[in-house]
């Protein structure tokens, strides 16, 4: 069913000869799910839109699906599916119509189609909608269309652009966990693009961190988290305390502790539910900017001064 | 939840100020309209007056040319607008700029260019003359008119639709292909619809201004006779003031429901868009 | 991010089938274009021709005539628009409908209305008459011909204004309110600004079109003569070409540098707005 | 410097006779920073527009500001302070054109204006961006402009109207904390409108949760949160684990503990960076819907069954 899919020294400029994207090879191993994660401008989309077919290597790069060459192949032969950033779904087409399309295009008959739409429409939990309009749709429905409409023809490799940036905080989180169990179920090639951290650690078996055109990390959302790269990685994918020179931490190597070592003293607090997110001045020579931690319990005032122990396996030294 | 902000008294007062002004400029509007309306009934009445052969056949060429001109000038516009709203490439806005120049031109002056291209003097006409011995002049007939009117009509055409083009989503199109849609199928699924309500709403302005035109007929002067010189004729020359107030008012009617036809149909393409 | 997709072989491909395409149709554009200019230079040539003292006198009619219409219709229909886009009321479908109703009448139609409204039978004689004893007949002269342009101008403005009008966000509106501003400084300071784009627009095309029309003008029969009425009589009845060409170049490259620096002001006022 | 509000008895109906705001009393005191919370359509934009005088309540409602009726006062007369939903700076003016309209509009002199125009970008850190055109602003920028423009005129009431809402996810944290210093630092009453549960606990001293125009419940953070009035609010201000019956849980609440007596099935599990978010098929009777609890350390995989124990005093009664 799924593909490996490969990206052999791709590089992309611009007419003015800068470059989207420095030459890169990435692999995305069969059945995988990966995200593209970075600020905008880093090259993540221009990435995935190599592996479409949207966008074509300078010169020397090539794209290998299964060890074929597909470098050349337009978007409309390369069999992928793919979801767009804003779900671009077809406005004069009802929902049944949007899922159905990829099979209208390759002449699947309409009873096979039919019941194939159908399937579809299940499988994303949008029974009963089919006739629907699609500006009828909420959000969250309109990105299950789009994800039914790309899953009909059953491609063998998924792409995603930007999946819930549309969306709101609270439908993000919902529709996060139905992504991730439908990709579990089908155990198709994924790769999607996203700015959120949280999202592409929650969702993707690997993540490349990328940066001005050029990948900075691949790993594990763990690998990642616990022993980024550098400093940006590092900040990207979380919140990093600063503990003086090249030493950092994240906000659960930090403990308040009467007998602590490190101390700081209160700016703010919200209360987030499970836990209260404390700011903190540091009172190390050093440390620069604010320190950040989570606490369960009661929770000292603004402006009082704390100590805090540190798990010293848990510093990072991050070069610049 | 209530968008519109409220204050009863100042609302009322202005509207108190207004009314009278939106009075007097209806009946500027309306007044000679249903003298217009009344007048149709002097004489032999409107039925008469539209269906005696003269009126007939004026009406009929009318429509008939106007409607190619529509569809000529939309069909054309929608390959030339697509194109140039897609493409970058240099000399774009010069050629933009060149295309949607014959916007400056009134429609005399649109006559007296159709007959510089293919009157008895044109450039047409010394073409042909030396390539088949023969002059071809078609000025004074209804390709005349055709030319005159596409000239007048396609550069307008061109600007709404190109318009329209860049306002299209690409993303729709690359989903399309992305489904496997080869150019012929993005371009009925995906581009045609997507321009439908901008094809739509320009031919019917085409159309409408086409019933209309009288400059370039005039000075044309064909023997050909469409519907606004047949009124104006009937008006000034043979004062026969009934006639030409029911041809008025029906040419006013057709342009109307032409008109609203083409608000309603691009109002339900574009809630479809 | 590259947002274009590119296949150079099919754009190359579909490029040199639409060349010729285009070549074709800017000849058909250009050619009598090139060909109205040369004709310029004929008999006295331009300067001649534009400064001799019937052109000097129809140039300036023109343009204060075209000048006035535009500023009447678009402060008339910037009120008029704003308040129909506004406010809801009973009615207010109707009313737009009606107000927008005119524009399906062409030029030569228009020029009828005015004489039926301000001729020698016409509603304001008899009214003024009843009234004064007196009556008041002004189809025939300047103010005629400003009622026509008007008539045929406003619907046009105000349905532009009104979309224009709609587009505005009525939270500038209030965010000026909850800073204190009064009404007067609203308008002064948010709507004004936001329709500027759209005032501009449509007065521009309000200006142009009035440069140009000929049925109007024409139906009105007036002794006033305006441009596009004494090209017409310099090319068909007194068949003096040079000067007729001279002329409509003129009036073309007026128009045409009207249309566009409204066109450069609207779109510089819009990246304001 | 700031005012008590009082909406004494606000109703609100449509013209068509259906309530976007049914009878209302709230009291929000001085110096308070209170966030109306609810899903869309709920009346909290609506209990706004009441305060601005944007809106007028329904006869025999009331707005009071320090114990004097302001109901017929249209809003330009409230001397209030407001930031809408995007912020609507006004396109034609410069940076400090925005800041500065209040102050114009009060015929205040140039040089005064000047004076507290730098004041503003100081406060909000926008120093150089004055002359700046405002469609050359980030949304973050926007955003201060937008603030400070409502804070130039020293208004003794601020209201916001979903101040974050056109704002990724990751300025929105920072912004908040941002937001929450200078209203520590200002004292001034304020009220703001959010549908975000985490913004409305981070930044309010008091949450009023609404739902179809009707005040739910008004309470500290902490109350909302620990002391739901009954099962929406509990969903709405955070994540509810159902035990069975009408017996609720926080995730907190639930800790893995072999020796504990309610057992579960991991469903899926989102790396989160500190933490990892579990989703459970409860085995527990009655129980519906999915159990979901954050764990720091290993995680055991999709599938395999644990034993949970309850902090039993966490437990709540929540009425439907």
């Amino acid at each position: 069913m799924s593909l490996t899919a490969l990206l052999q020294n791709c590089a992309r400029s611009f007419p003015d000869g800068t470059r989207a994207l420095h030459p890169t090879t990435l692999e995305f191993a069969a059945g995988s799910v990966t995200a593209l994660l970075g600020p905008s401008g880093c090259g993540k989309t221009t990435t995935l839109r190599l592996l479409a077919g949207l966008a074509m290597p300078d010169a020397g790069g090539r794209v290998l699906f299964d060890g074929t060459d597909v470098t050349g192949l337009p978007v409309e032969q390369r069999g992928i599916g793919m979801v767009f950033q804003n779900y671009a779904l077809f406005p004069n087409r009802d929902v049944a119509g949007n899922i159905g399309y990829g099979l209208e295009v390759r002449g699947v008959p309409k009873a096979e189609r039919t019941a194939r739409v159908a399937e579809m429409l299940r499988l994303t939990r949008l029974e009963g909608l089919g006739h629907r309009r699609v500006d009828q749709l909420s959000g969250g429905q309109r990105q299950r269309v789009a994800l039914a409409r790309a899953l009909a023809p059953a491609p063998r490799l998924l792409l995603l652009d930007e999946p819930f940036g549309a969306l709101d905080a609270r439908l993000r989180e919902a529709l996060r966990a139905e992504l991730a169990a439908l990709l579990a179920t089908l155990r198709i090639t994924t790769i999607f693009v996203t700015h959120d951290q949280a999202e592409a650690m929650a969702l993707g078996d690997q993540v490349v961190v990328m940066q001005s055109g050029r990948v900075l990390q691949q790993g594990s959302p763990r690998a990642v988290y616990q022993q980024p790269a550098n400093r940006f990685v590092g900040q990207f994918v979380g919140t990093l305390n600063h503990l003086g020179g090249d030493r950092f931490c994240r906000p659960e190597a930090l403990r308040p502790d009467p007998a602590g070592t490190l101390g700081g003293v209160v700016l703010v607090s919200f209360f987030e539910g499970g836990h209260t997110r404390l700011h903190l001045r540091p009172e190390v020579p050093g440390a620069e900017g604010e320190w950040v931690l989570n606490l369960g319990g009661t929770v000292p005032a603004a402006g009082s001064r704390m100590t805090l122990a540190l798990d010293s396996a848990a510093v990072l030294h991050l070069p610049a | 939840m209530a968008r519109r902000s409220e204050s009863a008294g100042p609302f009322l007062l202005r509207a108190a100020l207004l009314a009278p002004a939106l009075v007097l400029l209806l009946a500027f509007f309306l007044l000679p309209l249903a003298k217009l309306a009344m007048l149709g009934f002097e004489g032999q009445g409107y039925w008469a007056a539209i269906t005696a052969p003269r009126s007939l056949r004026a009406l009929r060429d009318t429509v008939l040319l106007s409607a190619a001109v529509s569809f000529s000038a939309v069909a054309l516009a929608a390959v030339v607008g697509h194109f140039l709203a897609r493409r970058r490439f240099p000399g774009r806005r010069l050629l933009v700029a060149m295309l949607t120049l014959p916007m400056a031109f009134p429609g005399v002056v649109v006559g007296f260019l159709v007959i510089l291209l293919a009157g008895r003097q044109g450039l047409v006409g010394s073409v042909t003359e030396a390539l088949f011995g023969e002059r071809l002049v078609f000025a004074y007939s209804f390709a005349g008119l055709f030319a005159g009117y596409l000239y007048f009509s396609l550069p307008r055409c061109i600007a709404t639709i190109m318009a329209a083009a860049e306002a299209l989503d690409p993303a729709l199109e690359e989903a399309a292909r992305s489904l496997g849609a080869r150019r012929w199928r993005v371009v009925r699924d995906v581009i045609l619809p997507g321009l439908a309500p901008a094809l739509v709403a320009s031919g019917a302005i085409c159309f409408a201004t086409a019933m209309g035109a009288l400059g370039t007929a005039f000075t044309l002067a064909t023997d050909t006779s469409v519907l606004p010189m047949l009124i104006y004729t009937e008006f000034t020359l043979a004062t026969n003031l009934g006639v030409a107030a029911s041809l008025s008012v029906l040419l006013g009617a057709t342009t109307w429901v032409v008109l609203a036809l083409a608000r309603g149909a691009s109002g339900s393409l574009a809630a479809n868009a």
